[in-house]
């Protein structure tokens, strides 16, 4: 832990009464926060709380509606985030912002090129390059294109491409939402050192025991306005989420549902990369019976996705089968299986769960259709009903059904996702990820409702990365590790045993 | 013998699909290989197509040019290869280039078509017409042609002019609008055959082609079909069959005696009159037995 | 958490006057342009005129709505105009009679047949559009461009670049009729602009009721996410493009019942008047965003435009010069508009 | 984890065999062109044809390189074929002497003048395209599609339809050369080529070498996230079709200079030919992909596959056919080989 009272500590920057509108949506109501130099300030707050909104502020992508952001004593204005960052701060956003066209290098550097007599030097380029992959320990060619690299590595890119500014102050938005406990610890590792040179770094995360290691201080905010503070030592996990979210609020238990037949039955399945060279999937063999809850665990790059895009229809296995209640399902489009009750709560909610250009109410409807179709037209009071229900179920707060999508926050996005995936009422449901991004008191939603649903015989296989999640509502802990099984546990095992069967550094 | 290249503006008119067709055949039954190729108007294509002329090492080029103006450097390409030049149906501004330019008699045909249509409309009312593509200088010198007759005939009056681009949509639906904004129009005289069929469709959904009488351009089948069934007054036949055989003929004569036969270079061929009572001698696609 | 709860009503294809301000500025450009015209010609705005403008709308509006399924599907359809030329001499020459070379005899198909077979052909060359589009992942602009040279190409070999001149058929053959379309009108309505609104109602119910469009907004919003909601993407997209083609056929019929006429040559760049009009009525070429209303009064406000200028007696070079203008000052409108809301490309 | 460490060499931007046939298909389609005319006719590869082809690559070329900038942009500018135009006739306006009026006097600009007072010009109509599409938030296609049409119609009405023909200028006043450009050869290579050959190697400096390169592709791959970095992508976005505006006004002096005359029609339809020849070239329409040898090569394509057509007398109908199939072959190609590699869309 840093030294001295962080109280102490000059602040270097700080936002006076900063407020942000969008139309009806307050994003922020009149915020007061401040970074103290060389230390690490965790901002905690459940989806929609105007986290990112605020880091934008302060980093100049976007402007406040009211307030002012005083740098080193003096009132500033950014009008774009290329002057925040001559003026030392820097920020890696919650959305990956990387052109995947580009090489990881390309994509570092890009906007603020290292000019030679030559054009752009770009031998210097990929050195330093080179070194900050080395600093990140991560493996990545500097002349990979980033499309090619997985999610995790993307975030590294995004990190080191902040990290190569050199700032005073940098900002990091969720920047682990897809890196494994390894690589978290690298990066946290790399937190220290910049603190201990002096740079101020603000962290936002949803994984909340993980962000306290690190932090000297926290700030929680909680519908646009400021709830809280303490510093280190004041808080644990308990203070945050009262905090965040008025109450504590745990992930629930294995409900005591009666488990019935195996609803999916996966039998040796196989899912080669569309690249070559290795099988993404190898022989994979696993049961899930109606009321039962399985989680597999596992690190970036295990599989998992491929596993459940292969089971709902996305992919193709090259071998085995997948039984949906005694019926091989294999051969079957993605909308029947839909239609027999198997379906899949995606990965990444921007590119493959929502449809940006629809409003709330017709995202939510959109996997239904067939069910309030009546001959050729579909009938909108049973598709309102339908809406209504689905909001209600998973309680999305939004301004109607008629809302753009794009108005929610990550959190409630992710739960109209949910929902239209539960409203083609199904007998298996996947999730993929369910808790990214999310915050702890829609997780907690989200995997009460899940366990409720399981007791009704619904059979529920989610993946996570994040070990905790793994000991809530699951009966059932798969361990995945290069495309196979590893281990499996039943919810009395440990964390330490999970994260020792994924191949993975035990964290402290 | 060797290669004769054949450049027209575009197949896809009955008109110039003639003109490639029957020089074509002059050109094989003179014992020359022949290639039909079409510029579309462009005078790029037309220098592309001068070229490809050039490589293919035709001895004599027929060309319809694009362009008074714009086709005098492809012209002047060709001459340099030392590929002699027949220009048929258009003119280029410019002599002592090509060998020979044969072209029909646009103003003393506009003038003969002029003539027939007063004949047809009387000498007094409203009328308009439909003007081919300015690019081209024929669509001028028609409509002088149609000016010189039609100012004699003070009592005429030119109530509208359009742009109809030669094409038969475009004369169709422009002539609508014109019917529109002059409902008691007696006559539409066109610088060709296709603008004028489009009129006369136009004028047939409206229910006025009694009111409104119709003069062509060109002598191309379909005008002369219009003619016999009464729907238009007449047709000015461009001797196109006979001027794209007549080239060839020049350009042999050229190659075997370095003499075209001809007395100048520019060569004009008299347009004939079509109208109801001499359709039937027409035998086949703008070709008027005497 | 959910403070507000779900009492607004659904609203969204309900036909309201406000959201018809709001959206379509194309509604205003029309309304501009009928004032404007109608105070420079007393001809203008006559019940005669306006119907005879929209038999003109009526070509380019029902290429417009296939291009705007297209659209909205994300993709763009180059082809139309060659479709409707391939279309238009491919009826005439069913028309002229079918030789059957190896019995000896001349079929002449009824018209009902002859209109069945057209279209059954713009949806064959649309179907190949379509396959190319989502089996061979040829990007849309490429395909389309592709199969508009090649159905031009094929117009101009299957009559020799000629035109076919007689469509009205022979009693004596039974195969009268073809005319109709283009000529008659039921209750001093041009046939044309009844097909026109036909098309246009029933693409509109389409849309906003079938669930077929639902899933035709949703892919064009998002494939994937459209993909693994059970929306048979691939299947809506051959659809598309099929349907395009049947329009474009249609409109090659109505045009060539209209100058009694079929040449290979009809329709060169009426794509772009099709997209245009599509385009100034609000929907976005990203896909996922537009309505029919929209497109139709995108088509109103060019063939409105360009008739009166011609009825006014402009030059032929200004209405290029208006032409354009008006289209980047519609779009300029929208996208303004769409500015103002959505932040998302 | 580190097992594999960092020893690729780097061959991003050199000139490699294995990617080349990997990358371009087009490379197999140019070859399998010239093999089967070699064939046909033996008038197809000589020297003397191939530069003759080449130069008349070289107006699809310039063109087709400006279409590349804007491609790689994320964006499509129709308009080239108009601004070729209306370069060509304000050339030839030029060159026929500027009257002042007010004066009374009648300047006759030196070649050098006329040349750099065009590619201003051109450089004015890009911008337009490019403000309208990055400041007012219209789409690439609207903008220029509208562009397209203003553009034509001042070249008509400059000229009223007509065309300049006399280029040369006179020697007493000092304003001889123009046709240079169109004529004249150097060590037998026609100065048409030359300019591409130039034009080609600069735009693929500018590509890869330059700061603007990288920001082109970031901002085409990603375009928040190239702003979010830094990237003058407004800026990029207005120069891109600038350059795209001054590609085609050198493409129209080229052009007319060849032609030694300028008019008004010149052009038409060449926009969907650079296309052709940049998404033959490989390139993504999507943006962010796309060389400048893949564009030299697709333009090579299209350019020498219609000269041999011609050579061996196919008629102007199959060519169209052919140009049509080729596009679509190639691309075809092209998206087999990119849905292989990458899994994102
Ligand atoms: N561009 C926008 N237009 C309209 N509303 C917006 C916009 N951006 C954010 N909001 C709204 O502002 C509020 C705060 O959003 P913000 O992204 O800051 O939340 P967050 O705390 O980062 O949540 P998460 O943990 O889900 O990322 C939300 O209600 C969101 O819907
Ligand atoms: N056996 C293997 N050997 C080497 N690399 C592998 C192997 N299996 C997977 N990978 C890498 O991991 C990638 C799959 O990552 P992906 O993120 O889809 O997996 P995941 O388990 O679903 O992770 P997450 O869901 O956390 O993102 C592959 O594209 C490949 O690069
Ligand atoms: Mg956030
Ligand atoms: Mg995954």
């Amino acid at each position: 832990m840093p030294g001295g009272n962080p109280d102490l500590r000059e602040v270097v920057l700080a936002a006076r009464n900063v407020a942000k509108s969008y139309g009806q949506v307050h994003a922020l109501k009149g915020v007061n926060f401040d970074i103290h130099r060389g230390q690490v300030t965790t901002l905690f707050g459940e989806n929609g709380a105007g986290k990112s909104t605020l880091m934008k502020i302060l980093s100049g992508v976007i402007q406040p509606s009211a307030g002012e952001i005083i740098l080193d004593g003096e009132p500033v204005t950014f009008h774009n985030s290329t002057e925040a960052r001559d003026r030392g701060i820097s920020i890696i956003h919650q959305e990956l912002s990387l052109a995947p066209n580009l090489s990881v290098r390309d994509n570092i550097f890009m906007g603020r090129e290292i000019i030679g007599p030559g054009g752009v030097n770009f031998a210097e380029e990929e050195r330093q390059t080179r070194a900050l992959m080395e600093e990140l320990e991560e493996d990545i060619d500097p002349l990979t294109p980033v499309e090619e690299l997985r999610l995790g590595q993307q975030q590294i890119v995004e990190i080191a491409r902040a990290l190569s500014v050199d700032s005073r102050i940098l900002i990091m938005d969720e920047p682990t939402s897809a890196l494994s406990a390894s690589e978290v610890e690298v990066l946290f590792k790399v937190i220290r050192d910049l603190t201990s040179r002096g740079v101020s770094i603000v962290y936002i995360s949803h994984h909340l025991e993980e962000a306290l290691t690190i932090t000297d201080h926290a700030v929680v905010l909680r519908d646009g306005n400021m709830t809280a503070y303490a510093p280190r030592r004041d808080i644990d996990l308990e203070w945050i989420v009262r905090n965040m979210v008025g109450d504590n609020y745990d992930l629930g238990s294995p409900p005591d549902s009666d488990k019935g037949e195996a609803a999916l039955s996966i039998r040796n399945l196989t899912v080669p990369d569309p690249a070559g060279g290795f099988n993404l999937v190898e022989g994979l063999s696993l049961d899930v019976r109606a009321g039962e809850i399985v989680c597999i665990y596992g690190l970036m790059g295990a599989g998992r996705t491929e596993l459940l895009e292969t089971c709902a229809g996305r992919l193709h296995a090259s071998g085995g089968e997948i039984v949906l209640e005694g019926r091989e399902v294999s051969h079957l489009s993605i909308a029947e299986r839909i239609a027999r009750g198997l379906a899949l709560v995606p990965e990444d909610r921007q590119r493959d769960g929502l449809v940006q250009t629809m409003s709330v109410g017709e995202n939510l409807s959109l996997a239904s259709i067939s069910s309030f179709t009546r001959g050729l037209f579909t009938r909108k009071r049973a598709e309102r009903d339908l809406i209504e229900d689905s909001i209600r179920e998973v309680t999305v707060k939004t301004s109607g059904p008629d809302a753009a999508i794009g108005s929610l926050s990550g959190g409630n996005q992710q739960k109209v996702v949910i929902g239209k995936i539960l409203a083609t009422k199904p007998h298996v449901i996947m999730l993929d990820e369910p808790s990214r991004g999310i915050d702890i008191g829609a997780k907690a939603e989200v995997f009460r409702l899940l366990a409720e649903e399981a007791r009704r015989g619904l059979a529920v296989l989610y993946s996570t990365s994040e070990v905790s999640e793994c000991l809530s509502i699951a009966h059932r802990i798969i361990v995945m590790h290069k495309g196979r099984i590893s281990a499996e546990f039943d919810s009395t095992v440990t964390k330490e045993k999970i994260m020792a069967a994924s191949g993975e550094s035990v964290a402290a | 013998e060797g290669l004769i290249s054949i450049i027209v503006t575009d197949p896809a008119n009955p008109y110039w699909f003639t003109e490639g067709e029957v020089a074509k055949a002059t050109a094989e039954e003179l014992g020359y290989e022949a290639n039909v190729s079409a510029h579309k108007g462009d005078t790029n294509t037309e220098s592309t197509l001068i070229d490809t002329a050039i490589t293919n090492r035709s001895v004599a080029i027929i060309l319809d040019p694009a362009n008074a103006d714009g086709s005098i450097g492809a012209v002047k390409k060709a001459v340099d290869a030392g590929i002699p030049v027949f220009l048929v149906n258009a003119e280029i501004n410019q002599e002592g280039l090509a060998k020979a330019q044969l072209v029909s008699n646009n103003a003393q045909g506009a003038a003969l078509g002029a003539m027939q249509w007063v004949e047809a409309v009387g000498d007094s009312g409203n009328y308009v017409e439909l003007f081919g593509n300015p690019a081209d200088n024929n669509a001028q010198t028609r409509s002088n042609g149609f000016e010189t007759v039609l100012s004699q005939y003070p009592d005429l009056n030119k109530a509208g002019q359009e742009v109809a681009n030669w094409d038969r949509t475009q004369g169709y639906q422009k002539t609508q609008s014109l019917l529109q904004a002059n409902p008691d129009v007696i006559g539409i005289i066109s610088g060709n055959d296709e603008m004028a069929l489009g009129a006369i469709a136009a004028l047939k959904e409206a229910g006025k082609l009694d009111q409104v009488k119709v003069g062509g351009f060109d002598g191309s089948p379909d005008a002369v079909e219009a003619v016999k069934a009464g729907e238009m007054q007449y047709t000015v036949l461009q001797p196109v069959a006979v001027f794209a055989e007549e080239a060839v003929r020049q350009a042999d004569n050229f190659i075997k005696t370095g003499e075209t036969g001809a007395a100048s270079e520019k060569q004009l061929f008299d347009c004939l009159l079509i109208t109801a009572e001499n359709a039937d001698k027409y035998t086949s696609a703008f070709v008027l037995e005497e | 958490m959910s403070d507000t709860t779900v009492t607004r009503p659904v609203k969204k294809s309900d036909f309201s006057i406000g959201r018809l301000l709001l959206e379509g500025r194309a509604f205003f450009a029309l309304i501009a342009i009928i004032i404007v015209f109608s105070v420079l010609s007393p001809n203008y705005l006559t019940v005669g005129n306006l119907l005879i403008m929209s038999s003109h709308v009526a070509i380019y509006g029902i290429l417009a709505i296939g291009m705007l399924l297209v659209i909205l599907n994300g993709g763009i359809d180059l082809s139309v105009g060659s479709i409707l030329a391939l279309a238009g001499v491919s009826a005439g020459a069913m028309m002229q009679g079918i030789e059957l070379q190896a019995l000896g005899v001349i079929l002449y198909p009824p018209v009902w047949a002859v209109v069945v077979l057209t279209c059954t052909l713009g949806a064959l060359v649309g179907a190949v559009n379509g396959v190319l589009i989502s089996v061979f992942k040829v990007p849309a602009f490429v395909a389309t461009l592709g199969v508009m040279y090649v159905a031009r190409g094929i117009a101009l070999l299957m009559t020799n670049g000629l035109t076919y001149n007689n469509l009205s058929g022979r009693p004596e053959l039974g195969n009268t009729g073809f005319d109709w379309l283009g000529f008659n009108r039921i209750a001093g309505v041009p046939i044309s602009v009844i097909v026109l609104a036909v098309l246009a109602v029933l693409t509109g119910l389409m849309l906003s009721r079938s669930a077929f469009g639902r899933w035709l907004y949703a892919s064009g919003g998002n494939e994937r996410a459209a993909e693994l909601s059970g929306v048979p993407t691939r299947r809506v997209k051959i659809t598309v493009y099929t349907l395009s083609g049947i329009l474009s056929a249609i409109a090659g019929l109505v045009l060539s019942s209209q100058l009694t006429s079929a040449g290979p040559t009809a329709g060169i760049t009426y794509e772009l008047t099709a997209i245009a009009a599509v385009v100034i009525g609000g929907a976005a070429l990203t896909g996922g965003r537009g309505t029919i209303r929209g497109t139709m009064l995108g088509a109103f406000v060019i063939g409105f435009l360009s008739d009166g200028l011609v009825i006014i007696g402009v030059s032929s070079y200004w209405q290029t010069v208006f032409t354009g203008a008006v289209i980047v000052l519609a779009v300029l409108m929208n996208s303004l508009q769409y500015g103002r809301s959505g932040r998302k490309s």
